[in-house]
């Protein structure tokens, strides 16, 4: 356990350093956030009072350090452009990623581990080949393409899905399957690197010695010890999907993180980007952590560290 | 085995390249690519700019390969430019990432301690914002266009890299040909010039081809979504952008600058992992 | 075999920190001599720390304490500019001949770093003769100058080890577990051509070895280490004859006789 | 020929590299009778494991093997293993044939308690009713390898145990099935040379005591002249000289084995310079045509490099396949 909380320890650093990093790219590169946001011919006295309203002309670690404090009692600030608290604007939009999100990772998950087991399986036969072709597809094509192709087929040509998201299940089946195909291509990839790394290993040829055959063999033991990598190395997968997600929810416009996100850049809304970007750092570090518990109670090595 | 001996590791991996098919046929469509869009001007007498509004949204034939767009402008030719601002996305951003991931990597392996630690934090910090919303801070700061995609390229993509020469260069520190060499009394420089750098080569080549897709994709998502590179300048991402609205009616207009976006993915994907196989068949570096 | 001292370790002990509480005493306050010209060989068994006290010798690590004396001059304090002469006079031989030559470098270029290092030879053509000539002592053909080691087999690669260690004339070879990866007939050439060597070049040589047949027909003297500490220290034949210390008596009785007496 | 367990036919296996294939094993024949430990011995390269795992079935991918693996059941009926399906070559191992590998550390599932991984093997070939019953089973067998707490052993990982104790656990595992046979693939070169004499007194042990036979494969004389009866020497894959361990130690005939048996530094007397074989083993594809040793045999004939020696009797049981000893 004590390497866990080491773990998680250094995953808290990560973080405030993320917020700092944000912080900084913000509000100190692009010089004094109040001429930015008024535009030329507001009067001084305006941006006096602007800037005194935002506590900006406290020094900046005078403010950084306010920022922190907010951010750990739930305030990230309130955005310029629309006027109501970041957090509350964050919440109302995240049920919508988080739903697109969990359902790309069943859809992408399943259909990777699946590709990649049957093609480690049966190592270059004509089923291996099929499918690393389609990973390889998977990760070249981009998830735009992706979204308007399916967009285009299932809408269009064959009317069988709504072509954006009108708050049914079925309106987010086009849009996880554009944003999960590309990370199914690259867990296909990695579940089948990994699983014939141990296929190799010397303890399969012990447990045929035993009299296990070749498939359960694979299933028995190569399996078990594949899954730690896999699933550290698909939690690193998750900063991606979020990625991905931009995309998807702008093109079949579901109200998630993503169209936040991107309308604040487009409305040069400073802290509603900041507070976005770091509920996504945030997202991402639990996703590690849980990673991290998993693996430890899956490896007996770490576990009795 | 003999008969290579007397080529040095350079022509070795040229005459790799040749003998492996998958390398070949995919260094072959690079390459063909790279002609086509620097000498654009002679395959297509259009202009990229050239508005024609009497003929626009033209399905492809009579003079226009991939017909017109919203503008009357000749779609082929857009290509054509575009696929520049692609290739100069897929190699200048990634080489700076690589050469900046190696440096910080040679660093954070070389003196321990507290540069170790603070380049490593700094590295997982990039792993742990998406790439896209990294992307869009960047934006935010410098403004939409070519110059800060390469910059926000570069700062997503050194982390991985740093990580990877820093794990080999310290397996390398320990090695028994490094020891062998600081026993005989060569310097620190000598034994990174001589030993650490030459065994990291193949490595650094690797994760810079297999770099390429990602970052071409990155700034196709960054220009669809209008943040990335602005009008007038050409790029892939942005004409499938702008093009969504006649999706339906005209889906040529989308499905070729996608189309050659997943040409260009696919070639140098393939390059990059038929380059791994030859570099070091042995050790698996992702 | 001279009575002057070529190196000796005074008091020497090195741990390793594994986590907050607990460290690994690899060589517990170990003393020992090797006299010029004489085979001097660290026996024992994996984990005894003979690989650690070769490199506290070689000061390729330093000691937490002790002395280390090489033909009088303490050198366990020395550092960098200072240090770099003695390293001349020191070279070793490694275990795994896989791992010991740069994968990516000629044989011509692994035996000429050291001279480059030192800038031996004045110019390439003197170099040259100088790592055939190298090339022939070790008995390999000069056709191997240009190959790489992936070319070479086991034995092959660790004569191109040998050829670099004496590159530089050095007074004491260091043999850390030098036969150990090798087949018996291959390990037998390489005994052989260590023997000669140091027979013709005057060389004092520390060999380090788990195996005490090995070391019974390279060494002169033997020390028997355990636990970072060295049990017992005599010259081959008595140690043999009658082992004074009980790990040494151990060791002996777990070697399979081979030959005349069959298994009962 | 009544009590004969084992018989390997003229077995052959190549590996394909690209285009070419590289024989490995060129035509071996190996007998083994009940309750005799017979030893493989050669240097590294020579096919000696490959041999083994061949019995097994356990073969990397790219090898293709041919020639005859014959069991002998005690009620004389025979079953040629290279035919069996794969299913029913599995039935066989780990009941009739139990291996034990080079690399305890390795050799071992990180993830599952070696306890669990000894009872699998009743589990498979449902040797027992329930857990229980396995699990008293294996710690029984678990004692009498010398492990010491096998119940609190038994829920141990393999990473909490140390070299000779997870060699112990591989015996047990090769042993809990009561197998006519056991297979040795070099089952002490990753260890010390105390824990090395304690293991092979254990296989000896285990062998005689459970009247089981066994195939040593390993590269170390010494190993031989501890443990097996008879012994088989092998270059470039093929048997050289096969005799039992006391006539091969007091009267090598093959010019190889002498050469190995003189390479071998001796504790006591040992001469000035080690009289070693001159040069090394020819590359891939450069294998003589007739016996494969030689370029590298001092006393030679024109015979030896354009035929290849058949294998004659020089006395009860000691057979050897060189022109030079048949003129003796």
């Amino acid at each position: 356990m004590k390497g866990l909380l080491a773990r998680m320890f250094g995953v808290v650093i990560v973080l405030i350093g993320v917020i700092a990093l944000i912080f900084i790219m913000l509000w100190v590169i692009p010089g004094d956030p109040a001429t930015v946001l008024l535009n030329d011919h507001v009067s001084q006295a305006n941006i006096d009072r602007l800037t005194q309203s935002m506590g900006l002309d406290k020094s900046l670690p005078e403010q950084f350090f306010g920022y922190m404090k907010g951010i750990l009692t739930g305030d990230f600030g309130s955005s310029y452009f629309m006027q109501q608290p970041v957090l509350s604007l964050i919440l109302e939009n995240f049920p919508y990623t988080l739903r697109l999100t969990l359902l790309a990772i069943a859809f992408s998950w399943t259909l990777g581990i699946a590709s990649g087991v049957i093609s480690a399986v049966c190592h270059e036969h004509f089923l291996d080949y099929l499918f690393r072709g389609t990973a390889v597809l998977g990760i070249s094509v981009p998830v735009f393409m992706v979204a308007l192709f399916l967009q285009y087929l299932f809408y269009y040509r064959f009317s069988l899905l709504p072509l954006t998201y009108d708050g049914s299940f079925v309106s987010l089946i086009l849009p996880a399957v554009a944003l999960g195909w590309n990370s199914a291509g690259s867990v296909a990839r990695l579940m089948r690197s990994e699983l014939m790394e141990q296929l190799d290993a010397p303890y399969i040829d012990t447990a045929k010695a035993k009299g296990l055959t070749y498939k359960k063999a694979v299933l028995a033991h190569a399996l078990r010890n594949a899954a730690p990598s896999v699933i550290t190395l698909m939690a690193l997968q998750l900063s991606g999907m979020l990625s991905g997600a931009v995309i998807t929810e702008s093109v079949f416009s579901i109200p998630g993180l993503g169209q936040l996100a991107l309308t604040a850049v487009q409305t040069r809304d400073m802290p509603l980007l900041q507070g976005t970007v770091i509920f996504t750092a945030l997202l991402i570090a639990v996703g590690n952590i849980l990673a991290d518990m998993i693996n430890t109670m899956l490896d007996p090595r770490l576990r009795t560290e | 085995m003999k008969a290579e001996r007397k080529r040095n590791t350079g022509q070795e991996l040229f005459r790799a390249c040749l003998h492996n098919k998958a390398a070949l046929i995919s260094g072959l469509i690079i390459l063909l690519i790279i002609l086509l869009s620097t000498f654009a001007p002679l395959f297509t007498h259009y202009d990229e700019t050239g508005q024609d509004l009497m003929n626009r949204l033209m399905p492809p034939g009579n003079g226009h390969l991939f017909g017109t767009d919203e503008l009357g402008r000749d779609v082929f030719t857009r290509i054509l430019y575009g696929t520049r601002v692609s290739l100069l996305i897929a190699l200048l951003p990634t080489a700076l990432a690589a050469a900046l991931g190696t440096a910080l990597g040679i660093c954070a392996a070389s003196f321990r301690g507290a540069t170790d630690f603070i380049i490593m934090r700094l590295a997982d910090i990039m792993l742990s914002i998406p790439g896209m919303l990294f992307a869009m801070v960047v934006l935010y700061t410098l403004g939409g266009s070519l110059a800060s995609v390469v910059i926000s390229l570069i700062l997503i993509e050194w982390g991985e890299t740093a990580r990877v020469v820093r794990s080999v260069t310290l397996k390398l520190r320990e090695s028994e040909f490094v020891e062998a060499s600081v026993s005989a009394g060569a310097g620190g420089l000598h034994v990174m010039i001589w030993h650490i750098l030459p065994n990291l080569l193949p490595t650094i080549i690797v994760l810079f081809t297999l770099n390429i897709p990602a970052s071409i994709l990155s700034e196709s998502a960054l220009s669809f979504l209008g943040i990335g590179i602005q009008p007038p300048q050409v790029s892939l991402g942005l004409m499938t952008g702008a093009s969504r609205q006649y999706l339906f009616q005209m889906p040529w207009l989308a499905l070729a600058p996608a189309g050659m976006i997943m040409v260009i993915v696919l070639s140098f994907h393939f390059f990059g992992d038929a380059l791994r196989d030859i570099l070091d068949p042995g050790r698996r570096t992702a | 075999m001279s009575e002057e001292i070529l190196i000796s370790a005074r008091n020497i002990t090195k741990s390793y920190s594994l986590g907050r509480k607990k460290r690994h005493i690899a060589v517990n306050d170990v003393s020992l001599e090797l006299y010029k010209g004489e085979t001097l060989a660290l026996v024992g068994e994996s984990g005894c720390g003979k690989s650690t006290l070769a490199r506290l010798l070689m000061r390729l690590i330093k000691a937490d304490s002790g002395r280390i004396c090489f033909e009088g001059t303490d050198i366990s304090a020395l550092s960098g500019r200072a240090l770099k002469p003695y390293r001349k006079r020191m070279q070793m031989i490694f275990q795994d001949p896989a791992s010991s030559l740069d994968p990516r470098l000629r044989i011509r270029d692994i035996i000429a770093e050291p001279l480059r290092v030192w800038r031996v030879c004045p110019d390439k053509t003197e170099m040259e003769r100088r790592i055939l000539d190298l090339l022939d002592m070790v008995e390999l053909k000069e056709s191997m100058i240009d190959w790489y080691p992936r070319e070479l087999s086991g034995g092959q690669k660790q004569r191109v080890g040998i050829a670099r260690a004496i590159a530089l004339d050095p007074e004491l070879i260091i043999c850390d577990e030098s036969v150990s990866a090798l087949d018996v007939s291959v390990q037998a050439q390489i005994l052989n051509l260590l023997k000669r060597l140091k027979k013709e070049l005057g060389l004092s040589c520390l060999f380090i070895s788990h195996d005490l047949s090995v070391v019974n027909f390279i060494a002169d003297r033997v020390c028997v280490m355990r636990g970072g500490v060295i049990c017992e220290t005599a010259d081959t034949e008595t140690l043999y004859a009658h082992p004074g210390h009980e790990y040494t008596r151990y060791l002996l009785s777990s070697i399979p006789a081979i030959g005349d007496d069959p298994v009962s | 020929m009544s009590d004969i367990l084992l018989e390997i036919k003229n077995l052959t296996v190549s590996v394909r590299n690209g285009k070419s294939d590289i024989p490995i094993v060129k035509g071996v024949n190996i007998e083994i009778q009940r309750g005799e430990i017979v030893g493989l011995v050669g240097e590294s390269g020579c096919g000696k494991s490959m041999t083994a795992r061949s019995v097994m079935g356990i073969l990397p991918g790219p090898a293709r093997k041919s020639g005859e693996i014959l069991w002998h059941e005690p009620d004389g009926t025979v079953t040629d293993l290279t035919g069996l399906s794969e299913k029913a070559l599995r039935d066989m191992c780990g009941l009739r044939i139990g291996m034990v590998f080079q690399e305890p550390m390795t050799s071992l599932n990180p993830m599952m308690r070696i306890g669990d991984q000894v009872a699998e093997v009743l589990r498979i070939h449902k040797l027992v009713r329930n857990r229980e019953e396995a699990r008293e089973k294996v710690i029984r067998l678990l004692k009498e390898v010398g492990i010491e707490e096998p119940a609190l052993r038994y829920r141990s990982y393999p990473h909490e145990l140390s070299g000779g104790m997870r060699q112990r656990v591989m015996i047990a595992m090769a042993m809990i099935g009561e197998p006519g046979l056991l297979i040795a693939d070099e089952p002490t070169t990753a260890l010390d040379v105390t824990i090395e004499a304690q293991i092979l007194r254990l296989i000896r042990q285990m062998c005689v005591s459970r009247h089981m036979s066994a195939l040593v494969i390993t590269h170390n004389m010494g190993v031989v002249s501890a443990l097996c009866d008879r012994v088989y020497v092998m270059y470039m894959g093929r048997i050289m000289e096969r005799a039992s361990t006391g006539q091969l130690f007091a009267n090598p005939l093959h010019p190889y084995t002498r050469g190995l048996l003189s390479s071998l530094p001796r504790i006591g007397k040992n001469p000035e310079y080690l009289t070693t074989i001159p040069g090394n083993i020819p590359e891939a594809g450069r294998e003589p045509v007739g016996c494969e040793f030689c370029l590298r045999c001092s006393d030679d004939e024109r015979r030896c490099f354009f035929e290849r020696p058949s294998e004659i009797e020089t006395d009860e049981g000691h057979y050897v396949s060189c022109f030079m000893c048949q003129r003796v």
